[in-house]
């Protein structure tokens, strides 16, 4: 119990909120610096900049290949792109985690994530979840929240080793409202396990906007419930969520444990190719929010500060171009998954039921040994 | 008759009974202004407004535990969960409260609660959208769990459920959603929870099936027909309580049965319907009953679906299989 | 987005808590009143005292015949008296529910809940389910925080039907860390539900510390995840508790939604009679909350403010344990349950299967009557 | 050799892993310095220290998924939850998550986690702690389902469920913890998962069973040898995957078979060992498989359990019936 308060009456004023330190942002929204230091050299910023292009212009492909029927129902991170890619440049790929939920591609692009593999998974292959060679990153997560408990574990398990890695972890705003978002935090805050927790508020969840998720003023604000810092950062600002993100790995690499950073973004696309935004989402809310397009932002600041020119960002954009091309060429050239391979990779042995029931599937020659 | 796709039945049952009991609150992820992911819910937000008609939070633990509170306050809930899958989530609020609530009071207090929600595969859903999980319903007392496959029986069993006063799984097969056509009255009538229907006669086998697998059924009993075999087809309807009498008339007539399920074959409801098949028709039976189902391993990502899912093929085999033993 | 701060850097300093209001208190741990006004009347503070000597006196009673073998594992609630009475007090039994975990008993038998029942409770009667008439109770809990989800419904709908009434829901400290808690709180948050999430903080969740539960400083503050107010009261203060409840609930009534009362307290006895505490409490800790006993310090107020004289409170003594005897004595002439009705309360009607599966128990004549 | 009750030998299993393999880690709720509400990580704590031996805040739906990052970052995780009821708390985390690391990743990673949870009634739990929800995670594809009844297995497959490279759920018998005694080896053994036992032989009926239900299988077989009916009990020990062939063959012998299961009798495990035993033996088998179960209600509370759960004498007459058949 508590000594400090010898007497009191009820009062109840005020305390739904918190105090919390002002939202981090390092650029307005045409890209005019707000700050002095930045954060990044020009030359990672630049580099960072080329990622979110890579995302961005891999969503605009995939979804017009999804209106031609070329590939399966796909969630674009449109407009979200300096969110996740400004995360993950602050953490370090050979030593931390990249956990995500499905909207964080262009973040997962600079983990070193394969372009190729990033179109196999919109044809619905399932190579696309066999997260490459030793790439510190997790499968793609269709259960919202789903990751959360075992990106905790995870991070835990790290410390237990005296491992140096560190757990980046994203979810929606969405996300905040299962269950497993708070039972992760909570096991996260008591063993003050290396990990950050990132939710991307973009202001939707589908059609469910914050204000019917949660009566919570911010979703940083929930860090308070599990005994660890929560802040917010411009989610559009390359600069600023790679400069929350870096601090709230320093943190965890210090052994202070967790930090909850909520990146206040906007879903620029759909929510999906099924979705159809137009039945919920108020146009003026779209068109305000265009206007802070984090990407074009990034163009005006590196146009302002003479790191590049019109002449260099269109080069780049044919380049990315190129990427893309050469790696839906590779990606046409996967064969069909073999049935008898993926079903197998549901236990390390196979009971004869199982064998039996496989035996349907004439295994392909080499598929087993091409993946192993 | 009007004809109506099994997405626009659901949607009658609801405009019909929201207009009928104004007890009747719908509520779930984007039910509202938005209608739901599939439209199930369309036009409900625009007619009954946003204290009938409303978004909840991410959470269909929440769901499926607030639909209990609600019918304590005398509403007549009726949630959706985007799809069957994430009803694990709240799983422990669905099996171990809702089906429960009843049971726990020894009858003081009841949940007259429908939770609906789409399931199956076929659609070319992302991962977890499309598994077939309900076995893990149908071994819950206190939880009666309803499977229909045609638009007639999707809104007659709808409103059935509705009017229960105990919970009610409500299962809509994604496959049919807006591809399975079929008349559907204009009007109020109702489908009794609890009894299969013959979806076509035969004499030489029966093939049971439910929900997105009666169309297969219906499929192969054809090809079935081509190759000289007559299939009597059952479409269940109802998983819980099972129509054990429909059944063993039928095989008793037969002598002989397959079970077609969507879900991965062991301890999944089919197994259920042969023990139930061999207690009640055993002597009458000429040779074992099969089962056609998906292999032991999770529902694959779309490229996979088509060789993971039963197919006419496959349930023809095991068809004439059946016949030659 | 919010539009209030320009520009910062990263600060995390501080903000994995929040400034709380003063956890409230009346009296100190000898009964001396720390405030001027108290918020009941004479005559109502000796009601409350009574109900919890009975509260304290049935669990004793209970352990006793427990360990005769005459009863099933329970959990008593001793310590706690003053957390559950006070909060049942502060709400209005004719509109107003009362969702109970499973260590609430004292506070249920204020609510009306007869103690005939809860011994037939211990026995293992499911007639102790059968929440009597139309008394605003849900059965006992056995699943933590299983009830807080069915809670938050039940006050959404109260609110959706304009229905006075308020929801008085009790769990522990172990429940914050469920899922369960933490959809409902947001839940009832976001519909403003009339709700008073009551958190007995009894130190324990069996052999598990607070600190080992969670890295919040306070359960109080995890409130702010919701926004809605959080506030922690001296559980074993039955002034503070009552207050506390009391504004709880008249905000719910005015309809300014939730709020989440902890109620520090400690539990005095057995996690159940088959917990051996000896293994995990330190007898330091132990004596110091026999030190703060609620029931003493009730004595000790109402003595020392000439309410009630040692003979008075000896008579209460009496009447509570004429009261236990007499309820005992009712409790054993329950007949043995009849699995034909108890059993069929599954459903309101019986498919055929179930009818042959109950056919087993030949049904006992008028028993269904007699329930019905 | 030495005898042990059931609880004794999880005991020595998990002390013996735990030297063994240092990769081991034990957490749950209350398995630290209080050993576990019912003392099956006794002494762990004191051994093998806070750092491999770990409280968790009451969360199940944690413990399960943490498990699957712990072993991500190479350690063995053996978790315990403290009645199986309560995973349903974090059914999504044990069905669409940890029984799915290997299968969603296509095999780049794997989580070697037990999960050991006492369960089954018979010992005046309170409500929920005594339900049988083996069938739940049954049909879980990419979940090993062990469920033995003798201390010898207990400890055994414990070892082997550690030691397995893919997820496990290992069930404890509640009933049997610590009056089920038998002989242990001190040292290290395993026994392979996925074989059934013959508990006891027999020619005339097939009596299939597992967990806590084994010894009532065992007291109804002597029963019936009272009465001149031979009884073969299997225990299952394992339930997936399931040993169809030990069932074919014990079957193929005698021609008639009840199995047993305490949970409720719709969609239970029970189905599935009837549905297995007819595909394997069919021809064998010369009267229905009998399945005696509990009601389809849920678990009742203390002073109906007994009514409640299959007892002996039900046991014999499902036999007696099926003989006469
Ligand atoms: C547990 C669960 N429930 C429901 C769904 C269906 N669903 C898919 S995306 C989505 C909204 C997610 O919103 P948010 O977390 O904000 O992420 P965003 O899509 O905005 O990136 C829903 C409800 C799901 N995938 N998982
Ligand atoms: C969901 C769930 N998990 C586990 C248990 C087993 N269990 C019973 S009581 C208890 C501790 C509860 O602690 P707390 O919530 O603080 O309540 P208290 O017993 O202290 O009143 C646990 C873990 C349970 N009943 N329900
Ligand atoms: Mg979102
Ligand atoms: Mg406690």
């Amino acid at each position: 119990m508590s000594e400090a308060a010898p007497a009191a009456h009820v009062n109840l004023d005020g305390v739904a909120s918190t105090p919390m330190p002002p939202m981090v942002r390092y650029l307005d929204e045409d890209g005019e610096l707000l700050v002095e230091d930045l954060p990044m050299s020009d030359a990672m910023a630049l580099e960072g900049y080329r990622v979110m292009l890579r995302g961005r212009r891999f969503d605009e492909r995939s979804v017009s290949l999804q209106r031609q029927g070329r590939m399966v129902t796909l969630a674009p991170g449109i407009g979200q792109e300096a969110a996740t890619v400004g995360a993950a440049m602050a953490i370090d790929a050979k030593t931390d985690w990249f956990v995500p939920q499905y909207r964080e591609l262009a973040g997962q692009l600079w983990h070193g994530y394969p372009l190729r593999l990033a179109f196999l998974w919109h044809v619905g292959h399932p190579i696309a979840f066999q997260v490459p060679g030793d790439l510190k990153m997790l499968p793609f997560q269709a259960a919202i929240a789903g990751q959360l408990p075992q990106a905790a574990g995870l991070a835990w398990g790290l410390k237990l080793k005296g491992d140096p890695g560190v757990v980046l972890a994203i979810f929606g705003d969405g996300g905040t409202s299962q269950g497993d978002f708070h039972e992760a935090a909570n096991l996260a805050g008591v063993m003050k396990a290396p990990i950050i927790f990132l939710c991307q508020n973009n202001g939707w969840a589908i059609s469910t906007s914050i204000s019917q998720q949660t009566a919570s003023e911010t979703l940083a604000q929930k860090a308070v419930a599990y005994g660890f810092p929560g802040i917010q950062c411009d989610g559009n600002d390359l600069f600023a969520v790679y400069a929350t993100v870096r601090e709230a790995a320093n943190r965890a690499r210090r052994g202070e444990g967790p930090t909850l950073v909520e990146a206040i973004t906007y879903r620029l696309g759909l929510h999906t190719t099924a979705d159809d935004p137009t039945r919920y989402e108020p146009t003026e809310m779209h068109d305000l929010w265009v206007n802070r397009d984090p990407l074009r932002r990034m163009q005006l600041h590196l146009i302002a500060r003479g790191i590049v020119d019109k002449a260099a960002l269109e080069a780049i954009e044919d380049e990315v171009k190129d990427e893309l091309r050469v790696a839906w060429e590779e990606a046409q050239k996967e064969p069909a998954p073999d049935p008898a391979y993926y079903f197998g990779q549901v236990h390390a042995d196979h009971s004869p039921r199982l064998q039996r029931q496989l035996g349907r599937f004439a295994a392909r020659d080499g598929e087993a040994k091409r993946r192993a | 008759m009007p004809e109506a796709t099994v997405v626009e039945a659901v949607n009658q049952a609801l405009t019909l009974e929201m207009a009928r009991d104004e007890r009747v609150v719908v509520f779930g992820e984007d039910v509202g202004r938005s209608g739901g992911v599939f439209r199930a819910t369309d036009g409900l937000y625009g007619k009954y407004g946003a204290g009938r008609v409303i978004d909840t939070p991410l959470s269909e633990g929440v769901i499926a535990g607030a639909s209990i509170g609600l019918a304590l306050a005398g509403w007549v809930p009726v949630a959706e969960i985007q799809f069957l899958g994430f009803v694990h989530n709240g799983f422990n609020q669905v099996v171990d409260q809702l089906a429960r609530v009843r049971y726990r009071s020894a009858g003081r207090f009841s949940a007259q609660v429908t939770i609906r929600a789409p399931y199956g595969g076929g659609v070319r859903a992302p991962e977890l959208h499309s598994d077939g999980f309900e076995a893990h319903f149908a071994h819950a007392p206190g939880l009666k769990v309803v499977a229909p496959s045609t638009p007639y029986d999707i809104k007659g069993l709808l409103l059935a459920s509705i009017r229960d006063p105990d919970p009610v799984l409500f299962l809509e097969p994604l496959r049919g959603y807006r591809q399975v056509k079929g008349e559907v009255p204009e009007g109020d009538y109702v489908v009794e929870i609890g009894k299969a229907r013959i979806a076509r006669e035969g004499t030489d086998v029966t093939l049971i099936a439910w929900s997105g697998a009666v169309q297969l059924a219906l499929q192969a009993a054809e090809d079935a027909q081509a190759q000289g075999i007559s299939v009597e087809v059952i479409d269940l309807r109802t998983l819980v309580p099972l129509d054990a009498a429909t059944l063993a008339a039928s095989v008793t007539k037969t002598g002989r049965a397959v079970v077609l399920q969507e879900a991965p074959l062991t301890a999944g409801f089919g197994a259920e319907v042969v023990a139930t098949i061999q207690e009640e028709a055993f002597f009458s039976l000429q040779a074992p009953i099969r089962r056609v189902a998906s292999p032991d391993v999770p529902y694959p990502v779309q490229m996979l679906e088509e060789q993971y899912l039963p197919n006419p093929e496959r349930v023809l085999e095991a068809i004439i299989a059946t016949t030659r033993e």
